[in-house]
């Protein structure tokens, strides 16, 4: 009998350990953590922090001005790789972030409760991300200067932009989602802003004050942010499948070989979702490793459920690949079927086949077993990795197929050049984005992680002893 | 409270002001930042904004194609050819088009310059971007100019005198002759290294021994059916490139025949061969050999009896010493017998080796087998023309070589040199250079900053064509007699002055007998003088009633021509009757590969400082801006080279390293490499671009005393290095490279 | 394959309505690759240089480029007919619809491809789509040293850094031709003026006028030459340059 | 008179059944529920303390927005092709081509949706909002704060009853600098 | 210290001095506004006004805008065939500097007040042939001295005008609206 009841305590500790959900804190405990994580800054910071910035000043800033000032010429493309590095990253970039609007979104709509903790965390990576994209398609352009053409805007000149392009689509649903995804980020900070007001001096104090618009938690306040927040959830699912695959159309829809294929689409969602996942996994374990506290918000069971999601969508992934692939085989197309030879036999060929070691064989290879995929060092690994594949199949998809076209006496390699310093800053940048905003905003959303702890409670059927959870809303 | 606004603020606020405002008014109206100059004096048709159209002659080789050139506000802007001029009926080559690049040359002489010589005349810089001027200052005046020529003529004696011309037969060259003819000094002699690589002396020779006539001839391809070529590289460089690319147009896409054939006998295919309905890579040397197997079994199929000049050869060993098969041979023959209209063309590399004068006699028999003489699609002499008596041959190779050891064996104490740069067009071997030491004064008239005038004492330069005054003759390529007018299209830009005002001023200077040979005021006196003297002439292209008149439609129609045909037939009597050497020619050197120069076609001799047509892909290999070695893959797969792998090239004479263009259009045994680039001296966009051949070639002649430039042999070696070539056709789509290999 | 047509029929209709106004013939049955088109339509266009090492990556700026391949192997290698490769001013041409600024657009008047420099921002996406590969891109501002810059064409816009360009038809001579004709009261004649390239050609293989009208010397060559082709025509681009391949 | 004179109370509890049991004995005190307002660090729904859910007019103002960013998507899509003195054509493709409007309306209706869905919550909470109210900073550790407006003279009586109820403090809020 | 000034500048003559900073800052900004909008420096007060005044047409001095795509500047040469024979010319301070150019052969270097950008093709020839009056666009220069550009000559009002010029007649319509006209 006391076995059995020792057994079963046991049990319920258990639970309890692994699922923050059921493990609460005093709530005045929980805010201090999250207070004391913004605020513990410690020398190593600044030292990354400076490295990063300097790398930003010069990979981003001084780079693009000299490009600006020289031309595009600094840059490798050529004819017929009109385009290279920039629109890879622009594409990797707007895939990552990908990853913050489904967790928070979708999840959200889903009612899946292990996103509760890193929603934020996945967010800010989707608004930064897309800063970073911002930067590279702006630097893809030969006059930046004049880019304000490309926007809707009366003018003199009675012409506005050419709708019929795919990129000035391109331009309506980057901005819609960059826009959206940056309200979609502050509506939910908002309490935890003023939280932060509440535990703050000096000017944290004022930063928080600002931000949290005076908010004090009163019903109406709320119940109207609730509301938003549903419309939200719900509304930029749509807005971020519009996106990828508006970029998807910006090659699909032109008359390339390799390039016009219907799947493409859905190909680049899933994609943009693969390398998201992996980026935000990636981005969790190194919060994990180097913030404090953030070991009790951010446990292996939250990497086990994103693992597994991994692990589908590299099999989605996987699917439409083969998908694609079979399609422009099976079409026989002699300019086609010379570029599918050329991506795998050409001399980037290695990087086609590393695409599918890192896309699918490495994440299917380690994802399956529920132990290494709650192993947070792992686990990250391979959402870098996931990553590498990922950026190395927007370059076979960009520079590698703009290689081959129909005009034989043309074709020529890319090889980039001041794109390699402009990549890394944009790389560096975000890092440097999401640290700054590591020690200025909450990275977990508090409030939400409480409600969670609020709904969640062990019953017991039987013997057994589950998790439940209530529906509050 | 308000003191506290301290008068240090404001005016920090409104130094702020200021610079707000001057942030502004760089955003004003783009307009004030221009400034218009208003003609002085208005030329009378001229309206602002509108073109002028001036004719005038290409000065880019001797062809003397007729130009007109597209001018607005004083600043020629456009090439276009002279619609009505009878060679090139309004058609241009990229080197007439790219004629302004060499008015507007970054890299000019700007005035009268004494310098020592060696020393560089433009700084060294090979940035094509680069914005400055860099060119030596002029540091004489014209005064001066013309009283150092005036004393450079009376200071030695007329034999001691030389002058070296370009190729073109111009009016500086007949002012220059009569000054010769009156004074005593050394007649000029001409040369360019177009002429050298096309063999005049060798084809002007062959007419001799075959028709008893020195004269150039003329094929007309248009009007053959089938067109057997012997190396003559007639679409790029050869003669007169613009008639003979429109001849074969004719030859191709004529109303009322049947569209002719061409096959192109080279060992490597020229952009000519690549044109050719059948290309025979024949082994160098053997071009002779195979011209008379040709006439032999031709001659079989017609029947009757076998001419004598063909008599002694035999197809079946001229088939395995040439490596042509002897069907081919057959095939070929049979096409020649049967058809209406053959002809034979000898030319290019084929004459430039030690049995070119064999191979010039052996093709043009062929034609007279074909019976084509004076006829359409036949061989004529080319009419000489207006003015002229006889046929002007150019220096041939060897005549340039005893040129030269005149020079060195201190002969000539004075040496004036126009419109040729003997440095980087000799052969290496033949050491113009050095040659130079031992004349005492070198001036040079030199428009552009090339070696020979680097190594000049004087640089007196003379306008760019586009400035000048002129007319010339037109050798070959039209059926009328014509002299090509040529006048200034623009002001001269810099402080140049025309070489014949320079001659002309200085023998006034010089007084005596200079002064009674150019009793000128001007070189327009001089020139109108000349051109008048047609007046008589019936059945002209234009006439007037006074020398003023006729001057002024001389200018405006850029020339004048006779309204007749002027070519003549050669005479067959004896041609089928001589005893052609036929043996393979002899080739000098070591090595194991034969070696095939050609000139550059898009470059040609003095292209080379224009950087549009540096930027031209050549025709056959799509390369810009350098030089290459073309090498059969297959040799250079048994080699271990690849391409763009800088190999050296060991001649008897001498070495140049150059990157490899591996050529599917080459014989295994054979090397090919352009002429063209190479040059140590020429303005920032040719120096240090390419190596030249010219600093390969040995001195050997063939019978007629032109340089066997194709006829040595050179040794290959590897060096390690790698120099990329820049093509403008893609390796991947073209030759395959870096596709992947083929499942 | 009936019944698909049947189906687009529209839009077949479409296409053929879209006639086009002028056009190009070119013969590369005497094409001999002699580049003096090239050279003819760089002094013509203020087209730049780029130097040795730009143009060998691929980032000359020809607005013609002569192509040429290899058939076979030596002895039995045979280069193919010269091919001059320019903008085929296609009738529905695929480089218009996606600049995003319509600085690419197809000129109701002439019938042509516009490339408007000063509304270009640079996106080369139209470069992209161009299955001709015709359009060069200004990768940086290729300066022309003083005085080159004399020999400019003031009738055409000199181009700067971030901006695409390709073969107009010498539409500057058009302009001239059509005002200088409104001028005199009369119709532009055909022959009257012709294009750059078309102009210096020495083999006159390419010949340039009206294609909407039967009367003219371009439209007589396509009828009497009888088997021209253009280029990947399969792709609906209804290109304005017919190709005489010969032989 | 003295009875108009209005005082808020400013109730804080530790947990939620407590304040869900002292708002149902304000209202048996006669306190009428738009008197009472909860302040609450987590979202406690209306169901939760026994209130009368509330107004909002988000999703109101999210579908106006939606509406006019369809207008501004007609506009772009329909109208602006025809600003330009002579349509602009490319290709073959109709001045206003088909599918693209599609991506046009959609993306725009999306943008106005979302802009005024976020600027509805601005607008119904008087967001920004910088000047002193009446708060406690604790309900983010958990506490849940009543904030009871009664006239003068009841507000002894209610403030007894409150603490009566458990509340750990009460007192009359006063309005503070957040 | 920071709060103190911004205290300061909340009470009423805080609140003034913003003001006048604004106010200032403004009209510096107005200013240089308006002088980009001024008529540049010429080397000669030229007057128009004058010429015009003495019954000289415009195609006179500017014959090109009837014959071609520049209207041109008249070329010292005809500025002196009138002016050699007027005796003011000899005196006036303002036309020393024509009298000066044309003696030492020195250029007048004039700066253009209506212009436009490179990359528009514009012919004077086509809008005459229109039967567009110099004044449509110049404005009437016979009130001015130095020329100045009442336009702002801007794609905006050159459009304005063709459309209006092309009326009902469609083909006119695309013709000078087609981007090609002018740009190319």
């Amino acid at each position: 009998m006391t076995d059995h009841k020792n057994h079963a305590e046991h049990a319920e500790a258990h639970l309890r350990e692994k699922h923050l959900m059921l493990d609460p804190l005093p709530r005045g405990r929980m805010n201090e953590m999250v207070m004391e994580s913004m605020r513990h800054i410690t020398w190593k910071f600044w030292v990354v922090f400076g490295i990063l910035a300097a790398i930003s000043a010069y990979g981003l800033f001084y780079s693009w001005g000299v490009m600006i000032a020289e031309g595009l010429g600094v840059a490798g493309v050529n004819r017929p790789v009109y385009w290279g590095i920039f629109l890879v990253n622009t594409v990797f970039w707007i895939g990552i972030s990908h990853a913050g609007t489904f967790i928070s979104a979708i999840l959200r709509v889903f009612k899946a409760e292990f996103r509760r903790p890193f929603t934020r965390a996945a967010e800010l990576m989707t608004t930064f991300g897309l800063v970073q994209a911002g930067f590279s398609i702006f630097m893809h352009m030969g006059r930046v200067w004049l880019s304000y053409w490309l926007m809707p805007y009366p003018n003199q000149r009675l012409l506005w932009p050419n709708l019929h392009s795919p990129l000035s689509w391109d331009l309506l649903a980057i901005t819609t989602y960059i826009l959206g995804s940056t309200m979609y980020l502050f509506l939910p900070l908002i309490p935890d802003m003023a939280m932060a007001r509440d535990r703050s001096t000096g000017w944290r104090k004022t930063l928080y004050k600002i931000l949290a618009l005076g908010f004090r938690g009163t019903e109406g306040e709320w119940t109207h942010l609730r509301n938003a927040m549903n419309i939200f959830a719900f509304a930029i699912i749509p807005v971020m499948f519009s996106v990828h695959t508006i970029v998807s159309w910006d090659f699909a829809a032109a008359t390339r070989p390799g390039w016009s294929s219907t799947i493409f689409g859905p190909y680049f969602v899933i994609g943009a979702l693969h390398s998201g996942m992996g980026a935000v996994i990636t981005v969790l374990a190194i919060i994990r490793g180097t913030m404090k506290h953030m070991k009790y918000f951010i446990r292996p069971e939250h990497f086990d459920a994103i693992g597994k999601l991994m692990l589908i969508i590299s099999m989605t992934w996987a699917y439409f690949f083969f998908n694609d692939y079979m399609v422009q085989w099976y079409g026989g197309d002699k300019w086609t079927k010379q570029l599918l030879h050329f991506h795998e036999a050409g001399p980037m060929g290695w990087m086609w086949f590393a695409m599918l070691v890192c896309n699918v064989v490495i994440p299917w290879a380690i994802l399956w077993n529920p132990k290494w995929r709650s192993t947070p060092w792992l686990v990250s690994t391979v959402g870098i990795i996931i990553n590498v594949g990922m950026w190395f199949e927007r370059y076979i998809i960009v520079p590698i197929s703009l290689t081959i076209n129909r005009m034989p006496f043309t074709w020529r390699m890319y090889q980039p050049g001041i794109e390699i310093p402009l990549g890394i800053g944009t790389l560096a940048f975000f890092a440097l984005l999401y640290m700054a905003a590591s020690k200025l905003i909450p990275l977990i959303p508090v409030w939400e992680v409480q409600e969670g702890q609020m709904a969640h409670e062990l019953k017991k059927f039987g013997r057994e002893t589950v998790v439940t959870v209530s529906e509050l809303e | 409270m308000s003191e506290k606004f301290s008068r240090r603020d404001f005016l920090k606020l409104a130094g702020m002001g200021a610079a707000t405002t001057a942030v502004l008014t760089g955003c004003g109206p783009a307009s004030r930042y221009v400034k218009r100059e208003p003609y002085q004096q208005m030329p009378e048709y001229n309206y602002n904004g509108q073109s002028t159209y001036y004719a005038t002659t290409c000065r880019e080789c001797a062809a003397g194609c007729g130009l007109v050139i597209r001018t607005i506000q004083g600043r020629a802007i456009k090439t276009e050819g002279n619609a009505n001029h009878p060679l090139n009926l309004g058609k241009t080559c990229a080197r007439g088009q790219a004629t302004l690049h060499g008015l507007y040359n970054p890299n000019r002489v700007r005035g009268p310059i004494k310098h020592a010589r060696g020393d560089r005349l433009y700084a060294k810089a090979n940035d094509p971007f680069n914005d400055n001027f860099d060119d030596a200052e002029p540091n004489m005046s014209w005064d001066e100019a013309l009283q150092t020529v005036a004393d450079a003529l009376t200071k030695y004696k007329p034999e001691e005198i030389g002058f070296l011309m370009g190729m073109a037969p111009d009016h500086l060259f007949d002012l220059v002759t009569d000054l010769a003819n009156a004074t005593g000094i050394n007649a000029p002699v001409r040369f360019g290294a177009l002429g050298m690589f096309e063999s005049r002396a060798t084809l002007s020779k062959a007419a001799e021994t075959l028709f008893g006539e020195a004269r150039m001839p003329f094929f007309d391809v248009g009007g053959a059916q089938v067109v057997l070529s012997f190396g003559a590289n007639f679409l790029e460089t050869w003669l007169s490139p613009v008639s003979y690319t429109r001849g074969f147009a004719s030859l191709r896409q004529a109303e009322t025949k049947m569209r002719g054939k061409l096959v192109q006998f080279e060992a490597r295919m020229s952009a000519t061969g690549g044109k050719a309905d059948e290309w025979v890579p024949l082994r160098p040397g053997t071009e002779a050999l195979v011209a008379l197997a040709i006439g032999r079994l031709a001659s079989e199929i017609r029947g009757g009896a076998m001419p004598r000049v063909f008599s002694s050869v035999d197809p079946i060993d001229v088939a395995s010493k040439s490596g042509v098969k002897l069907e081919a041979l057959e095939h070929i023959a049979a096409m020649f017998a049967n058809s209406t209209g053959a002809l034979a063309i000898p030319g290019g590399a084929a004459l430039g080796q030690s049995n070119g004068l064999a191979v010039a006699e052996a093709v043009l028999a062929l034609n007279a087998l074909a019976d084509n003489f004076g006829k359409p699609g036949g061989v004529y002499f080319s009419p000489l023309a207006p003015s002229q008596t006889e046929y002007q041959r150019p220096a041939s190779a060897k005549e340039m070589q005893d040129f030269v050891q005149k020079m060195k064996d201190g002969k000539f104490k004075a040496l004036f040199i126009h419109g040729v740069n003997p440095v980087f067009e000799l052969p290496a071997s033949m050491d113009f250079k050095g040659a130079l030491a031992n004349v005492e004064q070198v001036i040079s008239f030199a428009t552009f900053p090339d070696e020979t005038a680097a190594e000049a004492d004087f640089i007196f330069p003379d306008h760019h064509g586009l400035e000048s005054w002129g007319y010339q003759r037109v050798v070959t390529g039209s059926d009328l007699p014509v002299l090509s007018g040529a006048q200034p299209v623009v002001a001269p830009y810099y402080d140049t002055r025309a070489a014949a005002d320079v001659l002309i001023s200085a023998a006034q200077l010089a007084g005596g007998s200079f002064a009674q040979a150019l009793p000128f005021k001007d070189e327009v006196e001089f020139l109108r003088g000349k051109v008048s003297a047609l007046m008589g002439e019936a059945n002209g292209s234009f006439s007037a009633m006074d020398a003023v008149a006729f001057m002024a439609s001389f200018q405006q129609f850029g020339g004048w021509w006779k309204m007749s045909d002027g070519r003549t037939a050669p005479s067959a009597a004896d041609a089928l009757n001589q005893n052609v050497k036929g043996d393979a020619a002899e080739f000098a050197g070591e090595g194991e590969f034969f070696f095939i120069p050609f000139v550059s076609p898009t470059l040609a001799e003095a292209g080379a400082n224009k950087p549009w047509l540096q930027e031209l892909p050549d025709p056959t290999t799509t390369v810009m801006w350098n030089t290459w070695l073309e090498m059969n893959p297959e040799t250079a797969h048994e080699l271990h080279i690849e391409y763009d792998d800088v190999v050296r090239v060991v001649s008897e004479a001498g070495a140049v390293e150059l990157p490899v263009y591996v050529y599917p259009a080459i014989r295994p045994d054979t090397v090919a490499m352009p002429f063209g680039q190479g040059h140590t001296a020429y303005g920032r966009y040719a120096e240090g671009r390419g190596v030249n051949p010219a600093d390969l070639f040995g001195g050997h002649f063939n019978e007629a005393g032109d340089l066997a430039f194709a006829g040595m042999k050179v040794k290959i070696e590897k060096t390690g290095k790698k120099r990329p070539l820049s093509r403008l056709e893609s390796m991947m789509g073209v030759y395959g490279v870096g596709l992947g290999e083929e499942h | 394959m009936a019944t698909l047509n049947d189906l687009k029929i529209s839009e077949v209709k479409l296409s053929e309505g879209e006639g086009g106004k002028w056009g190009m013939v070119i013969d590369q049955d005497i094409c001999t690759g002699c580049q003096a088109c090239v050279a003819a339509c760089a002094m013509e266009n203020n087209i730049s240089f780029v130097g040795e090492e730009d143009s060998g990556y691929g980032r000359s700026m020809h607005w013609i480029r002569i192509e040429r391949f290899w058939e076979g192997e030596y002895p039995e290698v045979k280069m193919t007919p010269n091919q001059p490769m320019l903008c085929q001013q296609c009738g529905s041409a695929p480089c218009e619809p996606v600049c995003p600024a319509f600085a690419t657009v197809h000129s109701q008047a002439e019938k042509l491809n516009l490339q408007v420099y000063n509304r270009c921002v640079g996106t080369r996406y139209c470069a992209n789509n161009c299955p001709y590969q015709v359009r060069s891109f200004n990768w940086r501002d290729y300066k022309r040293p003083e005085p080159l810059a004399n020999q400019l064409n003031p009738d055409v816009t000199v181009r700067r850094r971030g901006v695409m360009e390709k073969c107009t038809f010498c539409i500057q001579r058009i302009h001239k031709a059509q005002d200088q004709a409104k001028a005199e009261g009369r119709e532009v004649m055909d022959g009257e003026f012709t294009t750059a390239c078309a102009q210096a050609c020495p083999a006159n293989a390419i010949t340039f006028g009206r294609t909407d009208d039967p009367r003219s010397l371009v439209s007589q060559l396509a009828k009497r030459r009888g088997h021209g082709a253009k280029h990947l025509e399969e792709l609906g681009t209804l290109p304005n340059v017919t190709y005489f391949k010969g032989g | 008179m003295a009875e108009s004179k209005i005082v808020d109370i400013l109730a804080v509890f530790p947990d939620l059944e407590p304040a869900a049991d002292a708002i149902e004995h304000l209202r048996s005190l006669g306190v009428h529920d738009e008197c009472m307002n909860v302040i609450s660090g987590i979202p406690v729904t209306e169901a939760m303390l026994g209130r009368p859910s509330q107004w909002t007019n988000v999703p109101r103002i999210a579908m106006g927005g939606a509406i006019l960013g369809f207008g501004a998507g007609v506009f772009l899509a329909f109208i602006s092709p025809y600003v330009y003195p002579y349509p602009v054509q490319v290709s073959s493709q109709a001045f206003v081509p088909g599918p693209p409007t599609f991506v046009v309306l959609f993306e725009l209706t999306m943008l106005g949706m979302l802009l005024s869905t976020f600027l509805g919550v601005f607008l119904d909470s008087l967001f920004p909002n910088y000047r002193p109210m009446k708060y406690v900073p604790e309900v983010s550790d958990g506490k849940i704060a009543i904030l009871v407006e009664c006239s003068h003279v009841e507000e002894n009586k209610i403030t007894d009853a409150l603490k009566k109820l458990g509340a750990e403090s009460v007192k009359p809020a006063e309005a503070q600098h957040l | 210290m920071i709060k103190r000034f911004f205290d300061w500048l909340k009470q009423p003559l805080g609140l003034i001095a913003v003001g006048i900073v604004f106010l200032a800052l403004f009209s510096i900004a107005a200013y240089g506004l308006y002088t980009t909008q001024q008529s540049p420096e010429q080397p000669i007060q030229f007057p128009h006004k004058t010429h015009v005044a003495f019954g000289i047409q415009c195609l006179y001095c500017h014959p090109g805008a009837s014959k071609g795509p520049s209207a041109g500047l008249p070329s010292q040469a005809k500025c002196w065939a009138c002016h050699n024979q007027i005796q003011k010319t000899q005196t006036s301070a303002l036309l020393a500097p024509l009298k000066d150019a044309v003696l030492s052969g020195q250029s007048i270097e004039w700066v253009p007040v209506a212009i436009v950008p490179d990359f528009v093709q514009f012919n004077h020839r086509a809008h005459i042939a229109a039967g567009k009056n110099c004044e449509d666009c110049h404005g009437d220069v016979s009130q001015m001295n130095i020329a100045e550009n009442p336009q702002v000559m801007n794609m905006g009002w050159c459009l304005n005008c063709h459309v209006e010029s092309a009326g009902e007649d469609q083909e006119k319509l695309v013709k000078l609206t087609d981007c090609g006209t002018c740009h190319y």
